[in-house]
Order: structure tokens, then C-alpha cells, then sequence
């Protein structure tokens, strides 16, 4: 996939301080596989001003979108751009989710824009299943429309109960895993800390998670080394992964969780 | 690629012969194969790998990097296949496109420079080598063996009576005047300088008051060292006759042409690879149109053309 | 200014009382004067004026700056009055300030150096001396003086020896490593340590195939520059107890707590005043505001405290 | 005058790359003098960008305008600001031309963006007399009109002969420094080469020229000694001027002129 240039359809803000961006680029869209991401130059910042990396939200008829969260100069900015505006993107990169076969029951557990890869991977598995939300206040829940839209079941915790139930994203799992539930597997994007819990959770339940990390990039495709992630593999030997060229998606027992900082 | 009208871009620096004066800067390339997809590897005057040493090594615990302004600090540490994966995954890939593949070699010992080179000696495909003596991201290696010209001139000195490929020392930015290490090195045996490495540096994040990398101190790389980076080019094209590799700050041709008017007879390309994978090659375009408006034939015309008064 | 409720921000730093850490650098905040059209200079820890040696001093020609990506090389040129001018022309004034006034001095030989401390000293109104052997402008003097910690030393004990006032040798940011330096300064008397003054660079006007600066090199100043100064005043703070006056890219209050944080007592501002000259008294403000975030009843308690793992 | 802000009122392109800016700005306004200048602070350039001098081109009734070209990236970016964006102004700066006092016939010699402040010095000149105007070519030349409505007498030298005679302004200058002509002094805001011009015929034709010169700044108020120029003091003693702060404007008599680099 060449170096392109990728035209704003449209920038809307949607709740929460998040924005959807939607961008012509057919090319990129037809490759996109969920959990996949893009990198992208946002203009007018200061110069050797690094990339920015955003997981597909939706790919399709010749467009891209992404949701994104305004957390800094990089996103400050890149919401200020109109419709029209030219970006320089590289994409589609990194692994993308395993495409389940549909013989387990798919679970999404997303956090905060984690939700964004989540919704494209609700398109393209061959099995619907459930989708479990979370956010600190309702505002932080997005997407619900889109899941129930293509006929998943959503379930909601937010920290201050404004939706759904109160407590963590990850309170809502035990009872998809009970010995009694259906055999699933776990697919999760979102903060780090719940994702070491969804990890703990599904490899306590003997089921897979396919967590999609979200370390700070440089080049993001694997040249710099600047977001590694040490890996166990089936041997027991350590392989220090690069999560933007061999990730961002790693299944959970194969992660070596480095102690809180 | 050339046209008869076109400027002769072909340089040799210390005996590794590039059809550009434009290659990439260790550590922002991987091993070349990486980018491959991004640009056209095959363009470039030679292709620069991240530092190998004699093992595998790990690097340095994350955050390996943050942003400031005009710049990058990195604290990768040098985190590579050790030089027989290197040889095992990389090269012969890198070997396929054609251009001079240099090798970025670093140790823990003076032994270990000498040890690696030899070794890299042995296998066909390697062009050069580019010892790096000046990073300031590991403990033992790297920049404790650049910080004077005496330490600096063992570590090549070792390296050249064990490798018959070009040797060229990566020296530090952060010394008074390269003068005295341009010297050190061309008596002891280089074949060519490159300079400079990154700048060390620190960033805090001040509500948890401790240093954002976990390395505590990092390489400051990007636009902002390119002035300090063409003043120590300047002073070591001065000093002496050697072929100089410039790199520091380069983000479009403007800079890399500096760097040769300030003496050096090639370049290199480093964080702007990250932000624009083709600015290695728009650089190779910009050198060239800027020699046909110039009316030179020949980018060694640039070389060193700085007219002071 | 401070209520029972708000923390103390008074510092000292080898002698001088401040009633805040915030001062300004030398060279860019003229002499006091000029500025105090444009903010309130009582409300400075301190004023540091440009650099002055025994006679008027004629400085570099024209051009003396150039803008570069997150910085300004300049090579002024230590342009001055002399000692006899300064005390005429400027100190009057200055006094009536009410702040302590730190005079960053220089000289073309050691003697020289002592010379204007001694001059200095018998004259009412100057807090302190700030020894610049580092400025990159000037062929004799300055950075010619700052390369080796031993002619360094030479220059701070031959001060200390002609003046009662605290002396504080402002160093250089291109030495491979700050502690050699700060040791050095320390045992020859040095009552604090000012650090950095600017980086040398060069750049190059390509169509004219010329140094943009008449004086070739100029030194580099601003934000870019704020990471490696962060790092040296770091490792000043791990090598010597002496009190650090730390400048080098200081736009907001943050880079300034990061100093702090790193282990400065006071800082300076610089190259942000020519952009918003009110930037002292944002860094002061928001100095207080971070300590009231954070709860700490003295700036003191910031000093120092990075906490590494 | 404290650091002020000023809102822009209006952004015009004039003629020839040339842009009219309004500013909002009651204070400085009313301080202002003709030869003074302000000291803009252009929002969006990257951390550390100095600001940039502009004459003042005309002031009064609370706003206060400019006229700049676009030559770099920090006017490219100055042109791009829409009405109402605010900037941070320091001014007004420097000393200002003499207003003589009217026994003597003013002659104003001006070169491109040079118009400017002589347009505010015709407005407060006790005596109107004439302005010659040069320029590269014809869209180069503003002004006219300012000058004409103000009842001087406008004389034009292009260099391609596309307005007014063909060749230089100093040209024009010959026949009103004649012997036989009134006696005259002259203000004169351009290029370097015609300052210098100027003054060497004023010189020549025993009378006083103040001449605008244009150095560049660093902090334009004295500070920080960037924008010297050596002057010869009535007893031939040299001394040396901070353009910022003791001009921009001095007597022909008294600037030592480098050699051309
Ligand atoms: C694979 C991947 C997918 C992502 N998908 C999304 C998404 O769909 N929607 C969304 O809103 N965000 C997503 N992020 C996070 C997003 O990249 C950051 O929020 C963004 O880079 C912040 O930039 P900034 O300039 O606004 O913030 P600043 O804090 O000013 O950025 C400073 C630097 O830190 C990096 N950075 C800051 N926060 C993060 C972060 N959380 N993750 C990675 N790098 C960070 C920036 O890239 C930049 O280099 C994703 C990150 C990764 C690695
Ligand atoms: C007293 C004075 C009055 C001026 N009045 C006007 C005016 O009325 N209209 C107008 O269009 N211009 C005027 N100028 C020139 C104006 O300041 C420059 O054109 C402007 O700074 C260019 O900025 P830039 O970022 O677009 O150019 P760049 O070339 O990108 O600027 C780079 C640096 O060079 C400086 N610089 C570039 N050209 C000049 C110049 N000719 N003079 C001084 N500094 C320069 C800039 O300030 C900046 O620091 C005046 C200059 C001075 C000293
Ligand atoms: C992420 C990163 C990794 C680097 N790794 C190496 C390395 O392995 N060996 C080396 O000699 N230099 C290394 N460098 C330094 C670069 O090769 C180059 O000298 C420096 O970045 C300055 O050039 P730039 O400003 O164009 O990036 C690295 C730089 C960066 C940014
Ligand atoms: C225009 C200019 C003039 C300076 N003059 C002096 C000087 O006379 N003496 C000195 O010790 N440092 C001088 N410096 C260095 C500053 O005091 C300061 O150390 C340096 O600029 C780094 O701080 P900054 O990045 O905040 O500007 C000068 C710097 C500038 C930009
Ligand atoms: S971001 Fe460069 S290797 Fe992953
Ligand atoms: S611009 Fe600073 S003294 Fe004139």
C-alpha cells in the first residue's frame, strides 16, 4: 500500500469530546481488515511533529472513518480540520483481529474509543454475539447504535452508573464466562488496565482474548522499535514483539504485562 | 535515471561507492526492509541498519520515546538480532535491493567493536562499516567510548585492524569541538566520519516528577539539531580530508544541501523517515534540481563550497 | 504578594536572596531597563544583565540572528559597555529595582576575568557575578575558556579570588558530561552553577553559498534546546551541592518545573522574552499554582525531586 | 505602553502581494507616530518564532493599520488570519521621524512597503510637499491615491517603465535638490541601496535626509542588540545604535554604512 492522500468527508463531533472522521480513500478501504490502523500526519503542527495512530472504525465504499478522542496538540488540531482538508496517511497496518471461525461465541469488550476497531469487527465476523461497554460516564459509551444496528446484543457499565450498570466494563464478563455460558472468545481494545483484566479473566475461563494494545508509536511499521511488547511464546521462550507491525493485536496468554510504572 | 543534461549525483564515501549522496540514518530504518514497502529502496545511495552488536539485546524498557518541540528523544538501546540474526534474517533481503547495505556495528568492549566487524567481514553484501561510538541510550557501549578522542580512536583503531570493509566512525554532538575527534579517527585508521549522533537529553513529566523514558535520558533527534549538526560538520571538514556522512535534523533537501556546503560529501535521512517515508527521496530530488539551477554538473561541486569571508 | 495561604517561593542561590526563582537570562533582557516598559521587573527574582567585560566592547557585525525551527542562533557578540559604562550608564537605575542584580561577566584573558569581578565588587548594588566561559561569539573569551573543566576552574578561582560576591560560572552544553565540570567549579569556589548558555551552530544561506551569520557560528537558544538542558542540569545536580541557576528553553512554566524538578534552585528565562516579554511572570505564577496543586508549602520541596526508580 | 492585544478589523490584498491590515487598537493608536512602528506576534508559527516589525501606515480613531507584503512564512501565515483573530502588539516602537517645522519643503521618497510610513508622515506634516514613489513595476507603487487625497504631489519610477518614468525613484530626485529648487528635506523609507542613495545626494545637496532603515529584529525594544548600525556622532566619534529602540530612523550624516556583504 503506497504513501497516500486521504481528503476529510466529513469531522463531526460526536459525544464525550470524541469526533468522527470520515476520509476518501478507497484504496485503503478495500484493504482494511478490523483491528487494523492507520497513521496519520496531521498538518500544521510543528515541524518533525510524529504520526498519529487510529484504529478503523469503519471501512467501505471507497471510505474510511475513524473515532477519535481529543487528548492533546495532535488531536486538538486535527479537529479544527474542515471537510476537504488532505491528509497524508499510511494504512492499513498491523494484524487485525483473527476472523473467528463461529464455532465460540464472539464477546467485544470495549473501553472509550477501543470501542472504534470493535465496530468493524462486529461487521465482519461470521457470528453475531454480545458487546460489552464501558466508560467513566455515559458520555464516554459510544456506538451503541452501530452494534445494535447490525443485531449484537450491548451490554453497558459506566463508573458513575449514568448508563447502564455501575462498576468496570469487565465486572459485566463473569457471567459470559460461567462454567454454564456458551464456549466464547474474547476480543478487546480499550485502557491497558482492562485489558490485563479481560486477559486475566478469559485465561482464568480457558477461553482466548485477542487484546489490541495501545503503546505509543514512531514509524508504525516496525522500524524504530519504539513500541515493543515482550511476548511468552508456546515454548516459554520471550520474544520481544513490535505491537504496530506483529500486533497491535497479541491473544492474551502469550503477553508479559510489565509492572505498573 | 540520469539523462545526459542530468547532474552526476554519484559519490564515494571512503571507498563505498553510492549512485546518490542519500542514504537513511541507523536506527530510523530498521534493516531496510521495513520501508521497503513505502518507497523505493533501490533509489537510495546506500541503506543504513540499526546498530548490531556481537548478541541479541533487548533495548531499554518502555516509554522509549516522546515528542518535544521540532524534535524526537528516543532511548530505543540499541534492542537488535546480535550479529548472526542479522545475518540470518536481514541481509540477505537487504542484499536484493541492490545498494550499499552499511552496517551500524556498537559493543560493550573494545573487543567486542573489533569482534563484530570481523565478523561482518566475513560475509559478502556489507559495503561499510559505520561504528557507532556515540549513543547515548545504552550504559556500557556506545557514547562512554566517544566522549574523548583517545577512547574513541582505541575503539576504531581495533575495528580496522580486524576489517578490510570501509570504517566509519559515528561520533557524539555533545563536545566541545569535533576538531580534536575528526582527527583522533582519521589517525587511527577511518575511512570516513559520520556526525552526528543524537543529543542527550531528558524530558520530566512534572505531575509524576519523574523522567518520561524510562531510560531516564534519551537522543534528541529531528529539525532542531540540524544547526548544531551542519556547525560540527563544518569544523570536521575542516580538520580533515575524510569523507563526511551528515545527518541531524535533515527534513527536506534545504538541509541536506547545508550539510554539503558545510563539507559533507554524503547524507543521511533519520526521524524524518517517520513523519514522510519518501523524504529520503525527495531529498535525492531536491539535491538534483538544485544543482541544475546551480548550472553544476557534479554534487561534488557542492561540496564544501561554503564561501566564508 | 503572598498571602499566609500561599507558598513560599524565596529561594537562594549562593548568596542571592530571591524573592522567587525566576530570573532572566543574560544577554536577553539588555540591562533591566529596557524591559520595564513591558512588565513589572520588581516582581523578578532576580534581574542578570548582558555580558560585560573590562572595556566597551564593539561585538560582532551584522547579520547576528537567524530564526531556526523551534530557535534562534545568534552571535551578538558580547557587545557592551565595559565595567566603567555599565556602572555609569545602567547600575543607577537598576538599583532602584529594588531586585537583586546579577552581572554576567567575560574577559579575553584569566586576568581580565578577575579584573571586572574586582571592579565590580566595590561598587553597591550587585547581588552577583555570573562567569560566562561559555559564550560560543566571541574568538577569545567565552567558550575558549569553558571547553576542559581545569582552564574553566583557572577562570572561576582566579574571580573568586578578587571578589566577596557569590560567583557562579555559567557553563556550556556541548561536553560530553556536566559532572567533570560542575566538580571542577565547585572546589574552585564557585557558590552556584548557571546553566546552559547556548548550543554552537552554523547555518547556511544555500543560494549564496554563505554562513547567514557575518560571524559564521552563533549559538542556538530557545525551546529546542530545553531537553538538553534539562539532562546537564540533572547530572550537575547528581555531581556537586552547589545551588543551580538553569535556563535553555523556557517558554512556560512547565519547562521551568522541570528544571526544578531536575534539580535547579532558580531558573532563567531567555529567548521567550523577545517573543512575550511578560513570559517571567507567567513562569512565576504558574510556579505558585503548580506548588498550591500540589500542595507543597515551599518551592524548596521541588527542587530535586525527581523521584527515579 | 503595556503589551497589548489588538483584534484585526480587517484583511485586504492590496496590489502586488501586498495586504492592508486594520487593527483594533485605541491606545497605540492614539500614541502612535509617523516612522514608528509595532511589533506583531504571529499566531500558529512554531514554538519560538520571533515577532515582526511593520511601520505603522496610518492611526487614529481607535484602530490602526498596517501594510505588509508576503515575503516569508511568517506574513504567508499573517494573511491567512481572519477578522476578529486578536494578536499580541508591542508598540508603538521606535523613535519616529522629526516633524519638521514647515520652512523647508518635505520631499518623501519611498520604495515598496517604504510607502507606509510615509502615508502617516504626510498626515502629520505641517507642510505638504512631494512624494516620489518607486517600485519594480507598476503593481509594486501604492499609495497614490493616499498621497494625492492628501494634496502632495506624487511623482513615480518604475524599474520596467509600467508606471511613472522608467528607471529608479532616486532618479526623480535630481531636479528638486537642484540649486535653483526650494529648499527641501527629505524622508525616505525603502531598500538599503535606495536609503543609501538618498542620502548620498542629500549629502551632496547640503540638506538633512531621515532615513528608515530596515534591520532585522530580534526584540525590538533595545534589548537585545541584534539590529545595530554604527553612527558617526557630530565629533566623529562612533557609536553605536540600536535600530529598534534609537530609530528606526537617523540623518543621512550620521550612518556609517557597511560594505555590501
Ligand atoms: C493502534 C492504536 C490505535 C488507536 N486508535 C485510536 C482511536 O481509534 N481513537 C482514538 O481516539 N485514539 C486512538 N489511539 C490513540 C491515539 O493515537 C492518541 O490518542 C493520539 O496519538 C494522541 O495524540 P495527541 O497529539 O492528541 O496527544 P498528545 O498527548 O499531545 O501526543 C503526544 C504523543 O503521544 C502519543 N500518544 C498520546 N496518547 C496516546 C495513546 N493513547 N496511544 C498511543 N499514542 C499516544 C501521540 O501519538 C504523540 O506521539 C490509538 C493508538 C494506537 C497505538
Ligand atoms: C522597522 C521596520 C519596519 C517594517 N515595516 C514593514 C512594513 O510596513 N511592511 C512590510 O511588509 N514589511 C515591513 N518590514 C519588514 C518585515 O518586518 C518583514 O518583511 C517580515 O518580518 C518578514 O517576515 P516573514 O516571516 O514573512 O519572512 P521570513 O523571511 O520568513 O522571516 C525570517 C526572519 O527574518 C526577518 N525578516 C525578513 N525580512 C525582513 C525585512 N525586510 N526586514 C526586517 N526583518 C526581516 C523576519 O522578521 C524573521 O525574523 C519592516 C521591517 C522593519 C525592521
Ligand atoms: C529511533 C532512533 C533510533 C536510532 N538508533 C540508532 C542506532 O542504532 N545507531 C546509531 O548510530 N544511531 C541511531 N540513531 C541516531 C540516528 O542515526 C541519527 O544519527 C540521529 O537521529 C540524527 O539524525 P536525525 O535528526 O535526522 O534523526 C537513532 C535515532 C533514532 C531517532
Ligand atoms: C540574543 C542573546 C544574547 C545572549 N547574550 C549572552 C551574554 O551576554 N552572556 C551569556 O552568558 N549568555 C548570553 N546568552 C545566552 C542566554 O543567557 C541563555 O543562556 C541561552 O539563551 C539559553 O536560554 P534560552 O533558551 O531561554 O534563551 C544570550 C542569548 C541570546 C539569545
Ligand atoms: S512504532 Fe516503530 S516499530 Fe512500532
Ligand atoms: S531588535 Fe533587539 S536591540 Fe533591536
Amino acid at each position: 500500500m503506497p504513501l497516500g492522500e486521504a481528503a476529510i468527508l466529513e469531522q463531526t463531533p460526536v459525544s464525550g469530546g470524541y469526533c468522527l472522521l470520515r476520509l476518501a480513500a478507497p484504496e485503503l478501504a478495500a484493504a482494511a481488515q478490523p483491528g487494523q490502523f492507520i497513521h496519520l500526519r496531521i498538518p500544521g503542527l510543528e515541524t518533525t511533529a510524529l504520526r498519529r495512530p487510529f484504529s478503523i472504525y469503519r471501512a467501505g465504499a471507497g471510505e474510511l472513518a475513524i473515532l477519535y478522542k481529543r487528548v492533546g496538540r495532535g488531536t486538538d488540531v486535527l479537529a479544527t480540520l474542515p471537510a476537504g482538508t488532505r491528509l497524508s496517511v499510511m494504512g492499513p497496518l498491523g494484524n487485525g483481529f483473527p476472523l473467528a471461525s463461529g464455532d465460540r461465541l464472539p464477546i467485544l469488550v470495549g473501553g472509550g474509543y477501543g470501542v472504534a476497531p470493535l465496530v468493524f469487527l462486529a461487521t465482519r465476523l461470521p457470528r453475531k454475539g454480545v458487546v460489552l461497554l464501558g466508560g467513566r460516564r455515559a458520555a464516554d459509551v459510544l456506538c451503541i447504535a452501530d452494534f445494535e444496528a447490525l443485531g449484537w446484543s450491548v451490554e453497558v457499565a459506566t463508573q458513575d452508573g449514568s448508563l447502564g450498570t455501575e462498576g468496570l466494563v469487565t465486572d459485566l464478563l463473569g457471567r459470559h464466562l460461567d462454567a454454564g455460558a456458551p464456549p466464547a472468545e474474547l476480543f478487546a481494545c480499550g485502557p491497558d488496565g482492562m485489558l490485563r483484566a479481560v486477559g486475566t479473566r478469559a485465561i482464568a475461563a480457558g477461553c482466548r482474548a485477542w487484546l489490541s494494545l495501545d503503546h505509543h508509536m514512531v514509524c508504525g511499521i516496525g522500524a524504530c522499535l519504539a513500541c515493543v511488547q515482550r511476548l511468552r511464546e508456546a515454548d516459554g521462550s520471550i520474544h520481544i514483539a513490535r505491537v504496530c507491525k506483529d500486533g497491535p493485536i497479541f491473544e492474551a496468554r502469550t503477553i508479559v504485562w510489565e509492572d505498573p510504572a | 535515471m540520469t539523462t545526459s543534461a542530468s547532474p552526476s549525483l554519484a559519490v564515494n564515501v571512503g571507498g563505498i561507492a553510492m549512485q546518490n549522496p542519500v542514504t537513511v540514518a541507523s536506527g530510523t530504518f530498521g534493516y531496510g526492509v521495513e520501508y521497503a514497502d513505502w518507497l523505493d529502496v533501490r533509489r537510495l545511495g546506500a541503506i543504513t541498519v540499526k546498530g548490531i552488536r556481537l548478541e541479541a539485546w533487548p533495548g531499554n524498557p518502555l516509554p522509549r520515546h516522546v515528542e518535544v518541540p521540532g524534535g524526537l528523544v528516543n532511548a530505543i538501546g540499541l534492542q537488535g538480532p546480535g550479529v548472526a540474526g542479522f545475518i540470518a534474517q536481514y541481509l540477505p533481503r537487504l542484499r536484493e535491493f541492490g545498494v550499499p547495505v552499511i552496517v551500524n556495528i556498537w559493543g560493550t568492549t573494545v573487543e567486542e567493536y573489533a569482534e563484530v566487524a570481523a565478523r561482518l567481514s566475513d560475509v559478502p553484501g556489507i559495503a561499510g562499516l559505520e561504528v557507532n561510538v556515540s549513543c547515548p541510550n545504552v550504559k556500557a557501549g556506545g557514547s562512554a567510548f566517544g566522549a574523548d578522542p583517545a577512547t574513541m580512536a582505541g575503539v576504531v583503531a581495533a575495528v580496522r585492524r580486524r576489517t578490510p570493509l570501509p570504517v566509519i566512525p559515528k561520533l557524539a554532538p555533545n563536545v566541545p569541538a569535533m576538531g580534536p575527534f575528526a582527527r583522533a579517527a582519521a589517525e587511527a585508521g577511518a575511512d570516513a566520519l559520520s556526525l552526528v549522533n543524537t543529543l542527550p537529553a531528558m524530558v520530566i513529566d512534572i505531575e509524576r516528577r519523574r523522567p518520561v523514558l524510562a531510560n531516564r535520558v534519551g537522543g534528541l533527534s529531528g529539525a532542531c539539531i540540524h544547526p548544531v549538526a551542519v556547525k560540527h560538520v563544518y569544523d570536521a571538514a575542516q580538520a580533515v580530508k575524510l569523507p563526511i556522512l551528515a545527518m541531524g535534523g535533515i527534513q527536506e533537501a534545504r538541509e541536506a544541501i547545508e550539510f554539503l556546503i558545510a563539507g559533507a560529501t554524503a547524507v543521511a535521512v533519520g526521524t524524518a523517515n517517520f513523519i514522510d517515508p519518501s523524504t529520503p527521496l525527495r531529498v535525492i530530488d531536491g539535491i538534483r534540481d538544485y544543482l541544475v539551477r546551480h548550472q553544476m554538473r557534479d554534487v561534488a561541486q557542492l561540496t564544501g563550497s561554503l564561501a566564508v569571508s
